[in-house]
């Protein structure tokens, strides 16, 4: 008989804080709330789903937030200043993101150099072309993006489920798929478990760590778009520190760092219950900006001691009587 | 099994390989040929470039000089997976699996069955169970392979180069952790496989079973080729000669003082000692100057009673006396402190640093006893790695070398040299001898008699049954994480261990031979 | 009744930010409203959220502080589908969402930077001065702004030359470190008449480096900066800063008086109240001024 | 292998000599040195003196490294021991004054340790908590205001000179010193290296695995304290929002260019602090450069990426390659 799984033990955790929250300001517990959650959180569920793919491999991507921020800054200069179809842009900024991604993925791989080092420098090169790119924000006028705005489906109890987050549903849930049922996400776990052997037993490393870096940034692309429909601007100093705050929720979905163990539903539940902090806070509101930081600091730890002290009582051994053996 | 002169070319030709790591040559202008359908073994000293060969084959290391040709066709595969396309299938030394993936992932990462792009995960796990069927083993394939034992990993391992193998398997010491059983099976799969035509390279420092099953023996040395024989034309010790260069220092088998061990004192004792859910309570009295010998099949909870003993883990019934004193076994700190050492038979995992060098590898334990503020200087740290490096034949012969460079068999001995060096009163070894070659095997197992003889405590687990009846004063016989039986003096022989093993529920025995 | 009002604050980056923040605390208990805010950690996502919240929360009128112009209108939206005014403190928003908020006390950050200019401009008179600027964090609108308002200004005087321009992301220490580099740019400083920054934090670091250099800042050569936090006038009063623009941290108490007539009479506000861009030089008694600001939370 | 770590160590000396030149370049007067005040003067002080608070943080961060951990909290630190001593600096006497500051430094490194080696956290994430929090304590401290003192032995610190150079320069000195001494000269090297190489391994072997990662955060806490009194003293405040902000990921990218895995084991001091210096170096010459600032972070990233291309492996492998090859001919 084997424990709870991570995962289940990550929602608990979360349905737990939830429950909490609620008792002391019933709001919370409304759908509009959990509406809000889901469209406030769809970019980082989105980059957060393929830092999933990195972490797991073994690596990490902190180029995502300045990938982000550049690709808003394209996306209102390509509609608003170049003149391209919005569709156009998108295209075109998800084909430069990726192959950015599969660039430095490349780096990693030929000269066996660090991630963290060389999406640090990622991260550097990203958000120095957005300043080149643009200084100041660039509101987005296209009616595509009021269009998008404006969709949303009814949720019972007046929450509405947004475009953006529908998006990130979809996308959460298509790389939970990728992950668990492909030949692909099976490497990507091989990958995380040990490079030399993953190796050896015939994996592609190489092409591997390309395809995860380029799955990376592509979501990271596309978590700029949404960034875009979510603020209808495009800004070079947006998400900045978003790298943190997804590999925060990577973790504490129950990711380890060291790759080779997690899941994309952990993940987005780590995204939720940062979420859910920052909307205790909101809701709160009467906290000073140190005081936001430190309440911050204090419900991230007691989620994370929650979590791994269920997962230390999941794991304890069956106690069962190991005697003679008849 | 095949032996008629063949005009085509051989499956498998290698001409003129020649490797070298910086300063190291670790091979020479290596010649070597594998027929279809023979087994062939591949044997050497630890450190004779075997391992290298093969992966300078397998196209893991880029070779510096040489021609790799299969039937006649010149091959330079540059990856693993290259060579897999060639079809050769290969199980490395050291680098067995992914324990983090499930056993059924693991036998086919890289060629799952696959529907529209997806893993037909039900599908897999079935011809997983299939495969390992087999192999005897009937485990849950879903379940993440580092929940078991190195023995089962070892076998998944074969499983998947047998089933990968289209032209050329490569073994590189399969059977170092198997049991008798295992083998068995293991060089049953072998001979049907040879029989379809399949050329299989062996490398094992089991000679026993080299004789068994190769047709074919090719020994290297130093990296240099020293010849090619027929098995059935090469008498043993000619063998032995031609792996060491010289001729190999006679052990004696003789078990001098076996019937005084009454008299001896006692170093550790446990009463009642055990984990709930990991090993059944067990008592156990270890002597100075006495090899006790602990046998039992795969997971019968030798390694678990090793554990407990050192302190690694933490028993929660029973007590431990050192020297008749009470004492509290709680980390392998305590362990330590108490003058006790344990080589885990993971080395790899639980033993090497690799990126470390032999000498602070060698120190490590001894500097730990000793505390951070008694560091040993430098010239200390020297002098303690050249002996023992000069001691157990460390090969290079460099103490600055990071240990995880060395071959399997040296590493070991860097392990082995790391206890030796805090002169501890009881040594625990867990499969000590696992892929040491002849020579060091001999020595090693002199070194234990010499130990026991300045008054050492000795508690050993082997697989190997023959070495344990060589050493042991007593052998305790384990069976389902409990010890069954404990034997002595006379009744200490392979036969014995073998009926206690098997004793009661046969089902579950894995029989000696018929 | 009580008035409820949600303010979303950019954060605390800097002493000016924590002095409105506590000056907007001091105004609402003047009037006895119950201000609740909201932290943004420099974030707009965080913004926009706090907004969401006070939006559930159906409190009486949102203050917002815009971290950047863009971004509004779809939150904005929804605050006035709700029904609930909205303010905006201290920055402006992008034009098109001008239907969507009642009113903006603001400064005019252009002409903060234009009166830095002109009081150079003046102060030089038509000697040749090369200027070096300490700019604040690339890409934030008010850095833009104030360089804009600043050029714009001596682009009048061909005598006036900006030599350097670096940012020193509105930080002390980034402004003594930048401000350490111009001078050995320049030849010791020698060639430097004028330091304009766009915020006396950075014109405070930069003062230090000029001391530790030899200089002497506010005689060999002249300083100019903007916000009128009180340590700058500790500095002037020592004789080592020349001016400073006021950009005062009160942003919350007309918007609050505004509100109270808004919600009271229905008397609607003008779209913009602009708070006045004050320039301060050593002739105004800075240790008075210093005096009076110091308990303002700077 | 001893062959090969002075061969590491050329390719870190080589990247700061090419940026020297390049600073060189770019600002004529880079290497011009003068007295003035019985103090160095020039672009070279600057360098070493702006250099000090990371490469006091990279001492402690280089050992947390080598044990396989990260600890993203320094800067948070360096804001909480700034605005402590900031806030003491004009009633209290200097001894005082540090040692609350330190010792603040030492709660939080034991703290980080703690959730860490005890509560097994991944250090990412168990480190990110005092990074959010600690500079919420820092702001809480100060009430969000720079807090400005004039306290002359605590702006000694930050501003006077011993022996021309400026006092950080030589603290860090000493600091770095003072860390080779214990390390190299008690066994905590070794077994720090041999935590972070295998630490099952090690703890099998007998090594205190759970104390030595305590230690290695808490001597990285304290160093960020040092760094955090230093940064203040600077500026004759505490800036709590600002001070070591971000500079947690310079220490980090000055460990990875000094050499050392961020898989742990084998670490060099020297090595890291020389690593702080080479990032200073290019950020000084990116400030005298004169370029528009925009510039900034595409030219950081370049470097960075040519930095690591010239310690890669793969090309080192190439060099001993092209060496064997002059050698065989010789
Ligand atoms: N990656 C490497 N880098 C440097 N030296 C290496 C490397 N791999 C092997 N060597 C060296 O090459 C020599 C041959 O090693 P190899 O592993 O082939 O021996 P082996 O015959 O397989 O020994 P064993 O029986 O112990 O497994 C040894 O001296 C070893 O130290
Ligand atoms: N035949 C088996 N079937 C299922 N699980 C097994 C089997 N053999 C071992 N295991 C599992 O592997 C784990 C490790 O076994 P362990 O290595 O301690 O056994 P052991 O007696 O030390 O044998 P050895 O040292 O020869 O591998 C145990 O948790 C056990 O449950
Ligand atoms: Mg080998
Ligand atoms: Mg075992």
């Amino acid at each position: 008989m084997k424990g709870l799984p991570p995962v289940l033990i990550t929602a608990i955790v979360l349905v737990a804080g939830f429950a909490l929250c609620a008792m002391q300001f019933p709001n919370i517990a409304s759908t509009r709330v959990v509406g809000n959650l889901l469209t406030d959180n769809a970019f980082l569920g989105i980059v957060a789903t393929g830092m999933t793919f990195v972490i797991i491999s073994g690596g990490i991507d902190l180029s995502v937030g300045s990938v982000i921020g550049f690709t808003t800054v394209f996306v209102a200069l390509a509609i608003e200043r170049w003149g391209m179809p919005p569709l156009v842009a998108f295209v075109a900024i998800l084909v430069l993101s990726a192959a950015f991604g599969a660039a430095m993925g490349a780096v990693i791989h030929v000269f066996d150099l660090p991630p963290f080092i060389v999406t640090l420098a990622g991260m550097f090169l990203a958000r120095g072309a957005s300043f080149l790119l643009s200084t100041e924000s660039v509101p987005i006028t296209a009616p595509v993006y009021s269009t998008v705005s404006d969709f949303a489906l009814r949720m019972p109890g007046g929450g509405r489920l947004t475009a953006i987050a529908i998006v990130m549903l979809a996308i959460v849930i298509g790389g939970a798929l990728l992950l668990r049922l492909t030949r692909f996400g099976a490497n990507v776990y091989a990958l995380g478990g040990n490079r030399t052997t993953a190796s050896l037993m015939g994996v592609a490393v190489g092409k591997m760590t390309i395809k995860i870096y380029m799955l990376s940034s592509l979501l990271a692309g596309i978590a700029g778009i949404v960034f875009s429909f979510y603020t209808s601007a495009g800004y070079s100093l947006s998400a900045v520190g978003v790298e943190l705050d997804t590999i925060a929720a990577v973790v504490i979905g129950g990711t380890l760092l060291t790759g080779g163990q997690g899941s994309v539903i952990g993940t987005f539940l780590g995204v939720l219950i940062q979420g859910l902090i920052q909307t205790y806070i909101n809701f709160d509101g009467t906290l000073s900006s140190w005081w936001t930081k430190i309440a911050t600091g204090v419900l991230l730890f007691a989620f994370i001691a929650l979590q791994q002290g269920l997962v230390a009582l999941a794991r304890r051994p069956v106690v069962k009587s190991a005697g003679a053996a008849s | 099994m095949e032996n008629s002169p063949d005009p085509a070319p051989p499956l498998l030709e290698v001409r003129g390989i020649s490797k070298s790591f910086g300063a190291v040559r670790a091979l020479q202008e290596v010649d070597f040929t594998l027929r279809a359908g023979e087994i062939h073994a591949l044997l050497g000293e630890n450190g004779a470039g075997k391992s290298t060969l093969i992966k300078v084959i397998t196209g893991v290391f880029p070779r510096d000089a040489g021609i790799v040709r299969i039937s006649g066709e010149e091959v330079a595969p540059r990856s693993a997976k290259a060579a897999l396309g060639a079809g050769i299938a290969t199980v490395y030394q050291e680098v067995n699996l992914l324990p983090n993936l499930s056993v059924a992932q693991n036998l086919f990462l890289d060629r799952q069955p696959m529907r529209f792009g997806i893993v037909r995960e039900g599908e897999m796990r079935r011809r997983a169970k299939a495969l390992l069927a087999d192999f005897g083993l009937d485990i849950d394939v879903a379940a993440p392979l580092g929940n078991y034992s190195v023995a089962i990993q070892h076998v998944t391992a074969i499983a998947r180069a047998v089933d990968l193998s289209a032209r050329v398997l490569i073994l590189d010491e399969p059977t170092a952790s198997l049991d008798r059983h295992e083998v068995e099976i293991l060089f049953g799969i072998m001979r049907q496989l040879a029989q379809r035509g399949i050329g299989i390279v062996f490398v094992s420092h089991f000679l026993d079973q080299v004789y068994e099953i190769s047709d074919r023996i090719t020994v290297l040395r130093n990296g240099r080729l020293v010849g090619e024989r027929e098995t059935v034309s090469l008498p043993r010790l000619d063998l032995i000669r031609m792996m060491l260069g010289r001729e190999l220092a006679e052990t004696t088998s003789a078990r001098a003082s076996v019937t005084e061990h009454k008299a001896r004192e006692i170093c550790a004792s446990f009463e009642g000692y055990g984990k709930a859910g990991y090993v059944a309570p067990f008592n156990l009295e270890l002597r100075h100057g006495e090899v006790v010998g602990l046998a039992g099949l795969l997971g019968s909870g030798r390694t678990e009673t090793a554990r407990l003993v050192f302190g690694a883990e933490r028993a929660d019934l029973g007590q431990a006396k050192v020297e008749g004193v009470p004492v509290r076994l709680q980390s392998p700190r305590d362990g330590v402190r108490h003058g006790f050492g344990y080589c885990p038979e993971e080395r790899k995992t639980d033993g090497i640093i690799a990126e470390l060098s032999v000498r602070e590898n060698i120190v490590l334990a001894l500097q730990a006893k000793r505390g951070l503020y008694r560091p040993l200087s430098r010239r200390e740290q020297d002098e303690i790695a050249r002996r023992y490096v000069k001691m157990l034949d460390i090969r290079p012969p460099d103490p600055e070398r990071p240990v995880g460079l060395l071959s399997g068999g040296n590493q070991q001995k860097v392990l082995l040299a790391r206890w030796l060096a805090t002169s501890p009163r009881l040594l625990v070894l867990d499969e000590p001898t696992r892929g040491i070659d002849v020579g060091a095997h001999a020595e090693i197992i002199r070194l234990i008699r010499e130990l026991c003889d300045e008054g050492l405590a000795l508690l050993v687990i082997s697989s190997e049954l023959d070495e344990i009846v060589t050493y042991s004063d007593r052998v305790v016989v384990l069976r389902d994480r409990a010890h069954v039986e404990e034997l002595a003096g006379e009744a200490i022989d392979v036969g014995h261990i073998l009926a206690a093993i098997a004793a009661d529920g046969a089902a579950t025995a894995h029989e000696g031979r018929a | 009744a009580q008035l409820t009002i949600g303010f979303s604050q950019i954060g605390s980056e800097s002493g000016w930010r924590a002095a409105e923040t506590s000056v907007s605390k001091q105004e609402a208990a003047k009037r006895k409203v119950n201000l609740k805010i909201a932290d943004a950690q420099q974030k707009q996502e965080n913004q926009i959220k706090a907004i969401r919240s006070f939006i559930a929360q159906n409190v009486d009128a949102i203050f917002l502080a815009p971290v950047v112009s863009t971004g509004w209108d779809s939150v904005l939206k929804e605050a006035k589908e709700a029904k609930i005014p909205v303010v905006l403190l201290d920055r402006d928003i992008d034009p098109s969402g001008k239907d969507l908020y009642l009113t903006a006390v603001t400064s005019d950050s252009v002409h903060e930077g234009a009166v830095a200019g002109d009081w150079l401009a003046k102060t030089v008179g038509t000697k040749a001065c090369n200027i070096v600027e300490l700019q604040g964090t690339v890409g934030a609108s008010v850095a833009a702004n104030r360089k804009k308002g600043f050029d714009t200004a001596i682009a009048k005087h061909a005598n006036l030359k900006v030599l350097r321009s670096q940012t020193g992301d509105f930080t002390r220490a980034k402004g003594k470190e930048v401000m350490e580099s111009f001078i050995k740019a320049e030849g010791g400083g020698k060639s430097i008449c004028a330091v304009y920054a766009h915020n006396d934090d950075m014109m405070v670091g930069a003062i230090q480096a000029m001391k530790e250099a030899g200089l002497k800042p506010g005689k060999d050569i002249l300083t100019v900066s903007i916000d009128a936090v009180p340590d700058i006038f500790k500095a002037m009063a020592a004789g080592e800063a020349n001016a400073t623009v006021e950009l005062t941290p009160n942003m919350a108490g007309p918007a609050l008086d505004a509100i109270a007539a808004f919600k009271e009479k229905g008397t609607v506000p003008p779209k913009w109240i602009q708070t006045e861009s004050k320039l301060y030089t050593a002739a105004d008694d800075p240790q008075k001024i210093y005096d009076s600001k110091k308990g303002l939370g700077y | 292998m001893t062959a090969l770590l002075p061969r590491r160590g050329l390719a870190q000396v080589l990247a700061l000599i090419v940026i020297l030149a390049v600073d060189r370049i770019v600002s004529p007067q880079f290497f011009d040195l003068r007295l003035q005040d019985g103090r160095l003067f020039g672009s070279l002080i600057d360098v070493l003196n702006r250099g000090t608070p990371v490469a006091l943080l990279t001492l402690g961060m280089v050992l947390v490294i080598a044990t396989r951990g990260i600890d993203l909290s320094v800067g948070a630190v360096m804001a909480i021991s700034g605005a402590i001593a900031a806030g003491l600096a004009d009633s209290h006497g200097l001894p005082i004054v540090l040692a609350a500051a330190l010792g603040a430094g030492l709660v939080c490194g034991l703290w980080n340790g703690f959730l860490v080696a005890v509560l097994g956290m991944q250090p990412i994430v168990a480190t990110l908590i005092l990074m959010v929090a600690g500079r919420g304590i820092a702001q809480l401290i100060t009430e969000g205001r720079i807090v400005t003192f004039s306290s002359p032995d605590l702006v000694w610190l930050g501003n006077g000179s011993v022996l021309g150079l400026p006092v950080p320069v030589v603290i860090a000195l000493g600091m770095l010193i003072l860390t080779a001494a214990v390390v190299r000269g008690s066994a905590l090297g070794l077994l720090i290296e041999a935590t972070g190489g295998n630490a099952r391994a090690s703890e099998l072997a007998g090594v205190g695995t759970r104390a030595m990662i305590l230690s290695v955060y808490v001597w990285c806490s304290v160093c960020a304290a040092l760094a955090g009194v230093i940064a203040a003293a600077d500026i004759m405040g505490a800036d709590a929002n600002n001070a070591g902000l971000w500079l947690e990921l310079d220490a980090i990218l000055a460990v990875v260019i000094g050499g050392t895995s961020l898989f742990g084991g084998r670490f060099s001091l020297v090595l890291a602090v020389l690593g702080a210096l080479i990032i200073q170096t290019m950020n000084t010459g990116i400030l005298l450069s004169g370029y528009p600032p925009e510039f900034n972070l595409l030219v950081k990233a370049v470097v960075v990426l040519a930095v690591l291309l010239l310690q890669s492996p793969k090309l080192s492998g190439l060099a001993g390659i092209a060496m064997r090859l002059r050698r065989t001919k010789a």
